[in-house]
């Protein structure tokens, strides 16, 4: 039994999956601009991860390896991921349309999120259980949230500061990227 | 009749301004140079002029650059030379002052210049220095030898040794660490004259120290908090870092959650973390919360009743 | 009727295509998977000739015994645990009294241009001719001297070699 | 003496009272005085005489239908020489009346009423018609009097705080008036059917505080208090005072009366004395003239004498003239010109030469949050501020810019000399624009 | 004419500065200069195969399930690339790790299929894949030469020096997550820069 705990700091703070293994970097810079925007998206990426967490490790485990098709993962999971995503956006636009305002816009976003696809490879690739996989599907979504949210505070400040033109936009989220992941080397090697 | 000026109220302003904060400032951080030139000799003080000349040219340079003028405030020279106390007594001097251009550069100029930073500019020079050039950066002195006799230093030996210092060498500063991270004392008469002064909130160091002393108390029985408290930059961060303007909440309430994340903050990196000292990053991740810090806690309105701290923006 | 027509319209080339995929991609399995085998293979059998120069290997239940002239000289085994950041992973060569022949670091994380050093031969060639209990930072009281700045990483590979290889100790004793 | 009550957060400019310890002198009848027929907050009024008119003083000259106005009386005798656009103190132009004296200053005096025996509508009717406003503010009294129905006024609380640099007005008429003050202010408590009154002064004015105690003590009505206040910027504040007294807020977007209380000025309370029991209407006000002038004093003038002649009164300029201020330092209004007419509410001429009268350079705002510490309302003005430069009004309703009542601390303390109050009234401006 | 299709993607719409895209592998792989041209290599194969195929069967596919289809034609090409890779250079195989199969959610890839393949002929979609694999080539091997060169002090690839080592003190953090950042950053800023001086002229 994998310690949970150190699954989920890992995921959170130690390799944030956005400032420290760039995946999901797309939506980290396009949906950074306002804080309301950034949760929601961040909210629709927790709950994606953790459900592609459960149902890749599920089909590695029960469909790949009896059939010694390993290497069929990168087909599977992506077609599943797509699957999911686009059942997902289906079922809450008929059943709770306020949950669709609020999550469904950034749903399409998500299937082509690397993070979604990242966090099923390595839970693959660190050979996880069932639980370790969706804790680190749960605690990876939550630790692109987290580096979301920081990055739309900042970005929101920014609007109100005198940025040098070259600098406008995007190069400043960059910088501001830069400086927050040396931040976030506050927790490289940290063990519990 | 000559004519008259026309301008909207108040037609007084406080004495108080931008040049006569950053100097006292400066002043305040005397007795703690003094401390690190005492300590560790007159190479310390090369290391401070490296820095603030760097910073300056620095800010002069990018400044020139983005077409605007620049004036002489003080604050490159407050992030100099406070990158100069948190860096080793025996670094290169080229690194040192590589540091103050690249915290200039980088975490002050590319976002607009003076108060419109996120990231507190001499932390993101320490913590650049620290990650570019770990072993320059971790390369410690005795206080008095001072030719270059690497050795540890009290949280390291801690962290490493499970050996504690004794309080009185760590309040004096008879220790060895960074420039200006050795005497709490001096740290603290600068801090008090500040708070005095009432150019810095007494908020934000008492809650972060607080926040370490308690939490070292619960978690850690075999540690006294009181070395915790001593050791490491936490004065230094707490007094002069952690009440930086630009890059803390704005509001007092604020100040105070800023506070108490930097201690757990701290806390977690002395405990769990991969390095010895956290103060620095503790800094700079609560840097980070600051706007959404400022986004939700804001103070009570007159005439409104408080309902939430805590709005949450899918409310509006 | 019509909507089944149209499933079969859209569905059929969906199919196909994954039919195609599939063959195509269990035809380059089939072309790869040797060499990747191979490979794979040659990456333990490296790490394991650079413990045992000139030794034959034999697989026993979770380490090789190495073998030079049909005798046994010791065993070589593969210590993993967690360093500063990230596994580290490494192959450890040792006669059968105990003492380290060499190891020798497959796959680390460590903080680059510090931690990594401990994959460097400065820092691996103190282990050999080191006895097991002796495999201990001299600040802890071994032999091994520590890489400065990178305490936790020298450490952390110190006391993963230590406990696999008394480990090993025990079995086969 | 009790412990000084007061509110949080606010500033502590210079006080400047150089004409504290100076009697009252009676300014001499000016040549010619301007009546302005909008001196009020409410609807302007209507001329009621026409050029080449005598009158006297005292004599209602214009007047309005509306109820939330209050008429203007001459002030003097003498002869109506044109009615014609004026600059008003406030800043903009409105109607006056050009009145050139006789030099006889005849008097019409109205009939005196008792107010034990008169009914709430006839002293109300009296206070509208003796023209009295507050003289503070500037509202109209009477209608300051007539809250809606269904609000509940149990307390009246006398402001003699006079919290801004320089002015004394209100001092030197607390110390040298003290019963009309206090009869006064028995006149307002029965009209409002009043439970209690307090008199909250600064603790400045030491002497204010005992002269007033005495007085109340002899007068022996129970229900009066007189409180101490901090010596603390904006004290005088309506709402900051209800605070500072009562403990109770006025709600945001509300009006004071959701408090239950009422807030006059103390020189209102004289003014309600005159009219009601001598029949006088507000014809004259104590006027502080100080600053930068050979010789500070507090005059007694006639409503409608230009600031000049009250300066001249004063020995003129002392240097070169900068500023001429209407009000104090912090809530002043610059003027134009220095032949502007007193006003009603003009409780303070502020001179200040060349050197004072300079706008610091405007800096980059550093986020020091002392204009958060010391607004006593509770807002983030720098925030505020940045958000209305930039248009982004709606924003700025999310901080409450609407709360702002623009007392200027936030301008007064702000290192980086950002203009925070003039950007949030620009915010405010610009949403009440929008809102139609 | 055509000629556009291939240097557009190059020049004017270069996938990385210009369309942003492609993000995630660009600073994750940039660590190295060989890294780098490994990993655009996997990409040109990948994008000038599912465009050439895609557009080859560009009116067989049915608009409902268009995006399934080309994610299995796309994921199949990356499988493929990554077998090979895993066999024939292993070692830039391990280096790259996870990052190979991540090519299937590369967004430049699956925006040109949809984009520009499925309604182009095959020749303009080939030329279409080549360019802008070599514009996605220039932008990860410009960052990544940034990277090597201030991060180990000298530049090697393939084993060959290409730069001899300058300096015995290198600056670690060009090799960690902050130094990607700042790198294309500067990068996009000095372009930024450029085209607001054009535009003042």
């Amino acid at each position: 039994m994998e310690n949970l705990l150190a699954i989920a700091v890992g995921a959170i703070f130690v390799n944030n999956f956005v400032l420290f293994r760039f995946l999901g970097l797309c939506p980290f810079f396009g949906v950074s601009k306002k804080t309301s925007s950034a949760l929601g998206m961040g909210f629709a990426v927790i709950f994606v991860m953790t459900c592609a967490s459960a149902i890749t490790w599920l089909i590695y485990t029960y469909l790949l390896i009896p059939f010694e098709i390993k290497f069929m993962r990168t087909v599977t999971f992506i077609l599943v991921i797509a699957t999911f995503v686009q059942l997902l956006e289906m079922v809450i636009r008929k059943h709770n349309p306020s949950l669709y305002k609020a999550l469904g816009i950034y749903l399409p976003l998500i299937t082509t999120n690397c993070a979604v696809m990242g966090v099923a490879l390595l839970n693959v690739e660190e050979e996880y259980s069932l639980i370790g996989s969706v804790v680190n599907g749960f605690s990876a979504g939550i630790g692109f949230t987290l580096a979301l949210l920081l990055m739309s505070g900042i970005r929101e400040r920014l609007e109100l500061a005198d940025v040098p033109r070259s600098f406008e936009d995007l190069p400043i989220a960059f910088i501001s990227a830069a400086l927050l992941a040396l931040a976030f080397m506050a927790f490289s090697g940290m063990r519990l | 009749m000559p004519e008259l000026i026309v301008s909207p109220s108040p037609h007084i302003r406080s004495d108080v301004s931008i040049e006569k904060i950053m100097y006292s400032v400066i002043i305040a951080l005397i007795p703690t140079v003094a401390c690190g030139v005492y300590f560790f000799g007159t190479q310390v003080i090369n290391i401070i002029v490296a820095c603030i000349l760097s910073a300056l040219f620095t800010e002069y340079l990018a400044l020139r650059l983005m077409g605007r003028k620049f004036v002489m405030d003080g604050s490159a020279i407050i992030t100099g030379l406070l990158l100069a106390l948190c860096l080793p007594p025996r670094i290169p001097l080229w690194m040192a002052a590589l540091g103050a251009a690249f915290a200039i550069a980088f975490a002050k100029c590319v976002f607009g210049g003076l108060g419109q930073n996120i990231f507190n500019p001499a932390l993101v020079g320490r913590v650049f220095l620290m990650v570019s050039w770990p072993v320059e950066m971790t390369t410690w002195i005795m206080p008095f030898t001072y030719d270059a006799v690497t050795t540890a230093t009290p949280l390291g030996l801690w962290k490493m040794e499970q050996i504690a210092t004794p309080h009185i060498n760590l309040a004096l500063g008879n220790v060895s660490g960074c420039i200006g991270e050795t005497s709490a004392i001096a740290i603290l008469i600068g801090g008090v004259f500040l708070i005095a002064k009432r150019y810095i909130d007494w908020r934000t160091p008492l809650s972060y120290i607080a926040t370490v002393g308690i939490l070292m108390l619960i978690l850690r029985q075999d540690q006294d908090p009181v070395f915790h408290i001593l050791a490491g930059g936490l004065f230094l961060g707490a007094f002069f870092m952690a009440t930086d303007y630009v890059t803390t909440p704005i509001t007092r309430e604020g100040r105070i959650i800023f506070g108490i994340g930097a201690g757990v903050i701290v806390v977690a990196i002395r405990l769990i973390g991969g390095y010895p000292e956290g103060v620095a990053f503790s800094i700079l991740l609560m840097n980070a919360f600051t706007p959404l810090i400022d986004r939700h806690v804001k103070p009570r309105v007159y005439g409104i009743k408080r309902k939430k701290i805590f709005t949450s923006p899918v409310d509006r | 009727m019509e909507s089944v027509k149209r499933i079969v319209r859209i569905s059929i080339p969906l199919i196909l295509i994954c039919i195609v995929s599939g063959a195509t991609l269990t035809v380059s399995n089939d072309m790869t998977k040797g060499r990747i085998e191979e490979v794979e293979e040659r990456k333990i059998n490296g790490s394991l000739s650079i413990v045992f120069p000139g030794a034959s290997f034999n697989k026993m239940d979770d380490y090789y015994s190495a073998m030079i002239n049909g005798e046994e000289m010791g065993y070589a085994f593969v210590a993993e645990g967690s360093g500063y950041s990230g596994t580290i992973k490494t192959m450890v060569g040792m006669y059968q009294n105990g003492t380290i022949s060499r190891i020798h670091v497959i796959s680390q994380l460590e903080t680059p241009g510090l931690g990594t050093q401990i994959a460097e031969p400065d820092f691996t060639n103190q282990f050999s001719g080191k006895r097991i209990e002796d495999i201990r930072l001299r600040r802890d009281g071994g032999l091994i001297d520590s890489i400065t700045g990178a305490t936790i990483s020298s450490r952390a590979i110190t006391e993963i070699v230590r406990t696999r290889a008394e480990e090993v100790m025990n079995e086969t004793r | 003496m009790l412990k000084s009550r007061s509110f949080r957060a606010g500033i502590h400019p210079p006080g400047s009272k150089i004409t504290a310890g100076k009697p009252i002198e009676k300014a001499k009848i000016p040549p010619f005085i301007t009546v302005l027929l909008h001196q009020h907050a409410g609807a302007p009024c209507k001329p009621l005489v026409k050029r080449g008119d005598e009158v006297k003083a005292g004599q209602k000259i214009g007047d309005s239908d509306s109820f939330s106005s209050a008429p203007v009386h001459s002030s003097i005798s003498g002869i109506v020489k044109e009615i014609s656009t004026q600059l008003s103190p406030t800043g903009r132009e409105v109607q006056g009346i050009l009145i050139e004296s006789d030099g006889r200053d005849e008097w019409v005096r109205m009939e005196k009423i008792n107010p034990e025996k008169a009914s709430k509508r006839e002293i109300i009717a009296r206070i509208r018609e003796a023209g009295i406003v507050g003289l503070g503010g500037g509202y109209p009294t009477h209608v300051k009097l007539s809250p809606k129905k269904g609000k509940e006024i149990d307390t009246l609380i006398l402001n003699g705080a006079e919290c801004e640099s320089y002015v004394t007005a209100d001092h030197r008429v607390m110390l040298e008036h003290s019963e009309k003050v206090v009869k006064g202010m028995k006149i307002i408590m029965k009209v409002v059917e009043a439970e209690r009154g307090f008199i909250g002064i600064e603790d400045n004015k030491r002497d204010a505080i005992t002269r007033m105690r005495e007085v109340v003590e002899r007068e022996g009505d129970k229900r009066i208090e007189v409180i101490p206040l901090k010596t603390k910027y904006p004290q005088g504040e309506q709402g900051i005072l209800v605070k500072a007294i009562l403990n109770r807020e006025k709600p945001s977007g509300g009006h004071l009366y959701d408090t239950g209380a009422i807030v006059q000025n103390v020189s209102t309370a004289k003014a309600t004395y005159d009219a009601v029991y001598e029949g006088i209407p507000l014809v004259e006000r104590v006027v502080t003239v100080t600053g930068d002038v050979k010789e500070p004093k507090n005059l007694l003038a006639r409503i409608g004498t230009s600031f000049r002649e009250l300066i001249g009164e004063c020995g003129g300029y002392k240097g070169e003239v900068g500023k001429i201020l209407k009000g104090g330092l912090m809530g002043g209004i610059a003027q134009w010109r220095d032949d502007v007419p007193v006003i009603k509410n003009t409780n303070c001429i502020l001179v200040l030469n060349r050197g004072k009268s300079r706008t610091p350079e405007e800096r980059a705002c550093i986020r020091c949050g002392t204009c958060v510490e010391v607004c006593p309302i509770g807002l983030i003005p720098t925030i505020l501020g940045k958000l209305a430069v930039e248009g982004r009004f709606e924003e700025c309703m999310e901080y409450h810019i609407q709360d702002c009542m623009g007392c200027g601390s936030c301008t007064y303390v702000c290192p980086s000399k950002i203009p925070i109050a003039q950007l949030i009234s620009y915010g405010k401006e610009e949403l009440k624009k929008r809102a139609g | 004419m055509k000629l556009d299709e291939l240097t557009k993607g190059v020049f004017k719409y270069n996938p990385i500065f210009y369309l942003m895209l492609g993000l995630c592998p660009l600073l994750a792989v940039s660590t190295r200069v060989d890294n780098a041209l490994g990993m655009s290599l996997g990409v040109l194969f990948v994008l000038v195969g599912s465009n050439v195929i895609i557009s080859l069967f560009r009116q067989w596919i049915p608009p409902e399930v268009r995006i399934p289809c080309f994610i299995v034609v796309i994921a199949s090409f990356v499988t493929i690339v990554d077998l090979f890779m895993h066999g024939y250079v292993p070692e830039l195989h391990e280096r790259l790790g996870i990052y190979i199969p991540l090519i299937v959610v590369n967004c430049i890839i699956l925006g040109r299929v949809e984009a520009f393949a499925s309604k182009k002929p095959v020749s303009h979609s080939l030329l279409d894949g080549i360019g802008m694999s070599i514009g996605f080539m220039l932008g990860i091997v410009a960052i990544a030469s940034v990277r090597e060169v201030l991060s180990t002090g000298a530049m090697t690839i393939f084993g060959y020096a290409i730069i001899p080592i300058f300096t015995e003190t290198p600056a670690t953090v060009m090799l960690l997550p902050p130094g990607a950042f700042l790198t294309i950053a500067i990068i996009m800023a000095l372009i930024n820069y450029k085209n607001i001086r054009k535009e003042r002229k």
